[in-house]
Formats: structure tokens, sequence, C-alpha cells
């Protein structure tokens, strides 16, 4: 593997926790200042926009927030896929604790899709090709807690989780592409988000800014939800004994 | 040839036992002990690859049984708490398919002599949910007459809900398949002495805490 | 900069409804998520933690 | 190894003939199902026409995730899951076994029964055909990925429910493509394209599905 750092030793949760909180208070601080810098960017600087006036800002968290939750959704079946594989109990709680935060973003896809959708094209909620696969999503992501709850053996739950998010990942473009093939087929009733504002570039600057900042938050509360699983899982173990007595 | 290698098994974050060595040979007869929820199915099902082990390994002749598999499977035979009984089958019916899924054809002759010798034979054709929990429990144990050819028995508290004579039957048959040459790992709460050359017990203790 | 006034600004060109609807929703969904975390963890500390 | 399958499936169908009310259950369902819509939207034929596609793949969809509990919940239940995992035949071919013992039961019927009830839709004949075509191709398509849900939830609470959660968003392309069939068909189209893909999409199915089932079972009886 890479030179110097062994993975192993890391892939333990008792020498994971510390630095997990190292890694969620370099990466929280690191994400507030690129969201505060991306919103400078996208309400101070960018121009507004010809067609579509003052509404198009919602842009600067909306592609964000899909990105992300298309992101978190494929690392949680990287993470599941690792679990199945080396049987190592970490990768199961990486993929547990992703999901929540990767239903939020869809849920945030969503809404702030369709607050944009109204003014725009007139209607809450369009049946676009990408939306509609948000949507799905978004059910995707639900089927996997509600499986996860629903499994009271943490061991079993990341196992069928695991097997549910790698299903899940391969039906993605298979939904994704019928869903489009579904639009396209009833072009007449739909309206597509296809007609996307020409990008200025300090518009495309704030909206990838905006990215880094929801990537590194996400990365801070996903390894801070971990660390609640590792000590909730492992609280009989020794080296949690020590971080519960502590409370650091 | 069944070898159990510093084996752990675990169950929610609760250690049920760990650090287990055993070795089994064929023609030796091995009984698991131990309190209630000491571990003693987990244990048989960590034999039959059912559970994966928390640590440490299970062997059929040097080889992990995670990877022999279908192989391992075939070869063995497993009885356990439940009795794998389709109420709406009939006896033979039930024990044809479990010798087919063991990996064997039988001959619908053989059905009715292995149900005569565990004293079910006249039920053959009734539906399996007429018959009592004793009955039942010998049509799944009619099956060990039909695997004479099995290295090896796993058997999870067998005895349970026989009477006295279905006892002595059965452990006549474990005895006899032990002569053989067979390996038998067995658990059960019945006192009772089995004639084998080499008996060994492993007794898993109190249950854990 | 694009705004005359911060009432401008919070007018956005009288998008205020979606656009604000927008990023409060974020905002409070990531705020809410953070505070859920923290009440876990201490959640955790109090039941498991603290006793000798 | 093939036997085994072959007498898993003969086993099946044998426990269905002997409890044929289990079987019949889904089949009214999946009637029931289709003849609310028109009493919900209207008796227009026009009407009725242009949503008989969707409304019966719907019903046959939702028809046929009912049953799937009962794939492995009476075997887990008895104990002769745990044989099957223990037997000498790879899991994934059993498991092959039981969901087409369990589409014959559940999804053929289906396949027959549709025309009937799209008559009731004013459906007019020429496009039976590509209709129970679609539904040939489609339904076993939903069984194969619909036992993967039913191995994931094996023995949980929430049961149907759960598994529906589970399984619709897996479903929704076969739906799309098998209800697509019939509207390109009506718009004079013809559903070639819609039944080669769900043709792809069942091979893709029937490949893959049983082993992750196979995966699912062993993790749900650890």
């Amino acid at each position: 593997m890479s030179s110097g750092i062994n993975w192993f030793k890391f892939s333990s949760p008792a020498s994971f926790y510390p630095l997990a909180k190292k890694l969620a208070v370099g990466f929280g601080t690191l994400a507030v200042v690129f969201c505060a810098v991306g919103l400078y960017i996208g309400f101070f600087m960018a121009p507004t926009d010809h067609q579509q006036g003052e509404s198009y800002r919602i842009i600067f968290i909306h592609v964000p927030a899909a990105w992300m939750s298309m992101f978190i959704y494929l690392v949680m079946a990287f993470w599941a896929g690792m679990g199945l594989a080396f049987n190592t109990r970490l990768s199961g709680m990486m993929a547990s604790a992703l999901a929540p935060t990767g239903a939020m973003f869809t849920f945030i896809a969503l809404w702030t899709g369709s607050l944009w959708g109204k003014p725009t094209w007139g209607t809450w909620w369009v049946w676009d090709a990408r939306l509609t696969s948000e949507l799905i999503l978004l059910f995707l992501y639900f089927g996997f807690l509600a499986l996860q709850a629903a499994i009271d053996d943490p061991r079993r739950a990341d196992r069928a989780g695991a097997v549910l998010a790698l299903v899940g990942v391969v039906n993605v473009p298979i939904i994704y592409f019928s869903v489009k093939w579904w639009n396209t087929l009833h072009q007449g009733a739909s309206v597509s988000l296809s007609s996307a504002p020409t990008m200025a570039t300090t518009m495309l600057i704030g909206m990838l800014v905006m990215v880094f900042g929801f990537w590194f938050y996400s990365i801070a509360a996903v390894l801070m939800r971990a660390r609640c699983i590792m000590l909730e899982r492992e609280r009989n173990s020794e080296w949690a004994a020590q971080y519960l007595e502590s409370g650091a | 040839m069944l070898e159990a290698i510093d084996l752990q098994c675990t169950r929610g974050e609760r250690t049920l036992f760990s650090g287990l060595d055993f070795r089994l040979r064929g023609g030796e007869l091995l009984r698991i002990a131990g309190a209630n929820g000491s571990g003693k199915t987990s244990l048989l099902r960590l034999l039959c690859g059912l559970l994966a082990p928390a640590g440490g390994s299970v062997r059929w002749h040097g080889e992990d049984i995670r990877r022999l598999r279908e192989e391992y499977w075939g070869r063995l035979v497993y009885i356990g708490h439940a009795n794998a009984i389709k109420d709406d089958l009939t006896a033979a019916e039930n024990l044809a398919i479990a010798c087919a899924l063991g990996g064997h054809r039988v001959a619908a002759g053989a059905l009715r002599s292995a149900l005569d010798q565990l004293g079910i034979g006249g039920s053959e054709h009734r539906p399996a949910r007429v018959l009592s929990q004793g009955q039942r429990r010998r049509v799944a144990l009619a099956r060990l007459a039909l695997s004479e050819h099995s290295p090896l028995w796993i058997l999870d508290e067998p005895f349970t809900a026989l009477d006295a004579r279905a006892v002595d039957i059965v452990q006549e048959m474990i005895a006899s398949h032990v002569a053989r040459g067979a390996a038998v790992v067995y658990t059960t709460h019945v006192e009772l002495e089995i004639a084998v050359a080499v008996a060994l017990r492993i007794d898993l203790g109190a249950a854990a805490v | 900069m694009n705004w005359g006034s911060w009432s401008e600004f919070f007018a956005m060109g009288g998008y205020a409804l979606y656009v604000w609807g927008s990023y409060a929703v974020t905002a409070g969904l990531m705020v809410v998520e953070l505070i859920l975390l923290v009440l876990r963890r201490r959640g955790i500390l109090n039941r498991f933690g603290g006793k000798s | 190894m093939l036997e085994t399958a072959v007498f898993v499936i003969r086993r099946d169908l044998l426990l269905a003939m002997r409890r044929r009310s289990d079987v019949l259950t889904v089949l009214l369902f999946f009637v029931i199902v289709v003849s609310l819509f028109p009493l919900g939207v209207g008796p227009e034929p026009a009407l009725l026409r242009t949503i008989a596609p969707g409304v019966i793949w719907v019903a046959a969809l939702l028809a046929s995730m009912l049953a799937l509990s009962r794939v492995f919940a009476q075997d887990y239940a008895d104990g002769t899951l745990e044989q099957m995992l223990l037997s000498a035949s790879p899991l994934s071919v059993i498991v092959a076994g039981k969901v087409l013992a369990h589409w014959l039961m559940t999804g053929l019927p289906l396949v027959l029964l549709a025309p009937v009830l799209a008559l009731q839709f004013d459906v007019p004949q020429n496009f039976l055909g590509e209709l129970m075509l679609s539904l040939l191709l489609g339904t076993p398509a939903l069984s194969l990925i619909g036992t993967i849900g039913a191995a994931l939830t094996l023995g949980l609470r929430g049961g149907g429910a759960l598994v529906a959660l589970l399984v619709l968003p897996l479903y929704i392309p076969v739906l799309i493509i098998g209800a697509g069939a019939l509207d390109a068909a009506a718009a004079g189209l013809g559903a070639g394209a819609h039944l080669l893909l769900l043709g792809a999409f069942l091979v893709m199915a029937a490949a893959f599905a049983p082993w992750v089932a196979a995966v699912a079972l062993r993790i749900a009886l650890e």
C-alpha cells in the first residue's frame, strides 16, 4: 500500500477513535471557512442572472447537496463492500455513520430543487429525470436506514445493510437511465431542468467552493457520528472505557 | 478429522467463549456440555459453518471449513433444535427432502425402513402436522439411519422430546456410527453413557455474563 | 457589490421566499444534525461513562 | 446440483398445492387492486385505456411483493432453511429453484390473468399480446429482486412494509420499462425495444439475484 501509512493500524476502532476527533475538528473548521467564502462569492460577487434574476442563487446549495447525496451513497457502498470483503468492524460503522448525512443532503437537494422550480417553471415538483432519480435515491437511503434500524445485532445490521447498499449502488445508474428514458418518452407532459443558467465564472467558483464546503461538513459530521457508534458498540472494551471515563 | 483452533464466539457484544481448542478424529464421540446460554448451540453452529467465528478457525482435514463450503457440508449431517419438518408434507416426503438436500437420493423403500428403525414406519404417509412432538423428532432423526456414509454428525439436543425407547434407539445408532469410524458431536442435558471407544467432553461451564 | 442596501439583499429581487426558504431549511437541517450528534454523544457518556 | 434445485422446486410446488389458499389470495389481491382504479378514476373508456398499462403493472408489482415474505419465512421458522444452508449443492442454486417455484405460483398466474383484467379497461385486443409478454418477462425479474429483500429482512419486525421499502426503489426500472412497453405499442412504435430491455434486465437479475440472496440468507442466519 502507500509508503509509510499502515492502513491496518487505523482500521481498528481503538486507534481510529482519537484520530477521528482531530479529523472532525479540522474538517469542521474547513467546512465553515469554505461555506462562508462560498456564500460570500455566491451572494456578493456573482452577478444577477439575466434570465432567472436572483432565484438562481439557490444553485449554490442545490447542486452541492445533489452531488453530495450521490457521492455519499457511493462512499457508503464502498465501505459496505470493504466491510463484507475484509470483515472489519470499522467499515460497517462508517457505512452506518454515512447514511443519515447522505439522506439529509438528498432531502435538501429535493427541497431546494422544488423551491427553485416554483419561480422558474411555475410548479413545486418537476418530473425531471434528475429530480426523480434524486427522489428514488432518497427511498434507497430510507431503505438502508430502515433495514439497519430493524436489526438489533450490529454485526448483522452492518452486513445486511452492506448487501443492500451494494445492490442499490448497482441499480442507481439503471434507475437514472430508465427514469431519463421515461422522461424523454413523456416529453410533452414534463419540463426538464436541462436549461440550466449559463454559468458566469464567479457563479461556477462560488458553487465549487460550496461543494468543498459541503464535502468537509459531511466528513466532520460523519466522523462525529462514527465516534458515537464506536463508543456505543464497543462500550465494554477497555479502550472505550478510558474515553467513557474521561469524556474525551 | 474435525479441528477447532483458538475458537472464539461472540453474540452481540458478549463473548461466549474464546481460546477453544480440540481435535476430533474418526471413531471418536464429543459431547458439548454446559449450562443454558453458555454457547453450546453457537459452538455447534460454528462447527457447521453456519456462524462465522469471531476468532480462530474450524478445520476439516486441515482445511478451513469456510473455504471448503459445499464440500464440507456434503459430508456433514446437522440436526438442530428445529426438526426441519414441513407440516403439510408426509413423514416420508420430509425425509426424502432432507436427504436430497444432503446431496444423495434415497429409494422409497429405504425411507420406509429408516422410519421403521425409529419406530414410526406406520405413519409414513400421514402429514407431519398430525404427529406428536416426539414423533416429529423421530422423523428428523430418521435421517441418521440414511446417513451412514457421512463421516461427521453434529446433533443439537438429539434426545429432546424422545421417550425412553427412542433414546435407546438413537443412542445405539450414534454408538454404531462412531464404531464405523465416523465422528459425532452432540449436546444433551440427559445424563447417559454412550458405549464408544473414545468419548471426549467439553464443558462450556456457566452462562456467559 | 450587488446590493444597494440590506433590505434589498433580503428582498432578493422578489424571490426572498424561495431563496431564503431554501437556505434556511438547509442551514437548519445541518445545525439540527450537529445538535443531534452532540446530544447522542452526551447520552452515551452519561449512560455508559461516569461510573467508576 | 441441479437435481437438488429440481427437488426444491417440486417440494415448494407440492407445498403450494397443499395450501392453495395462499396462492389464491395473491391473485385475488391483484384482481381487486386493478378493479379499484376504475372506481376511483371513473369509468370513461378513453381514460381507462391510457392508465391501463400502468395500473396493471403496479398491481402486478404490489401482488408479487405481497407474496415475497412467504418465500423464506416458513422455511426459516421450521428449520428447513438451515438445512438448505448446509446442503451439498450451492445455496444460490437452491434459492434460484425457490424463486422459480415462487414465480410459478404467483407471477405466472398474474400473466395469465392480466389480459382478462385489461379487457375491463377496454384495452384493444391486439395489445393483449404485448401486455402478457411484458409481464412474462417482468414478473420473474420482480420475483428475483424481491427475493433479495425477503432474504435481507428474514425474521425481522415490520416484515411486509420493510420489504416494500427495500425493494420498491429497485422495482422502478422494471415498472418503467414494462409499463412503457404498452404505451409504445399503443403509440404504434411497437414494444420491441422495451421487451428486449426487459429481457436484458431479467437475464441480469437471474444471474446475480440468487447469489446475492444466498449471501443475504447466510448473513440472516448467523
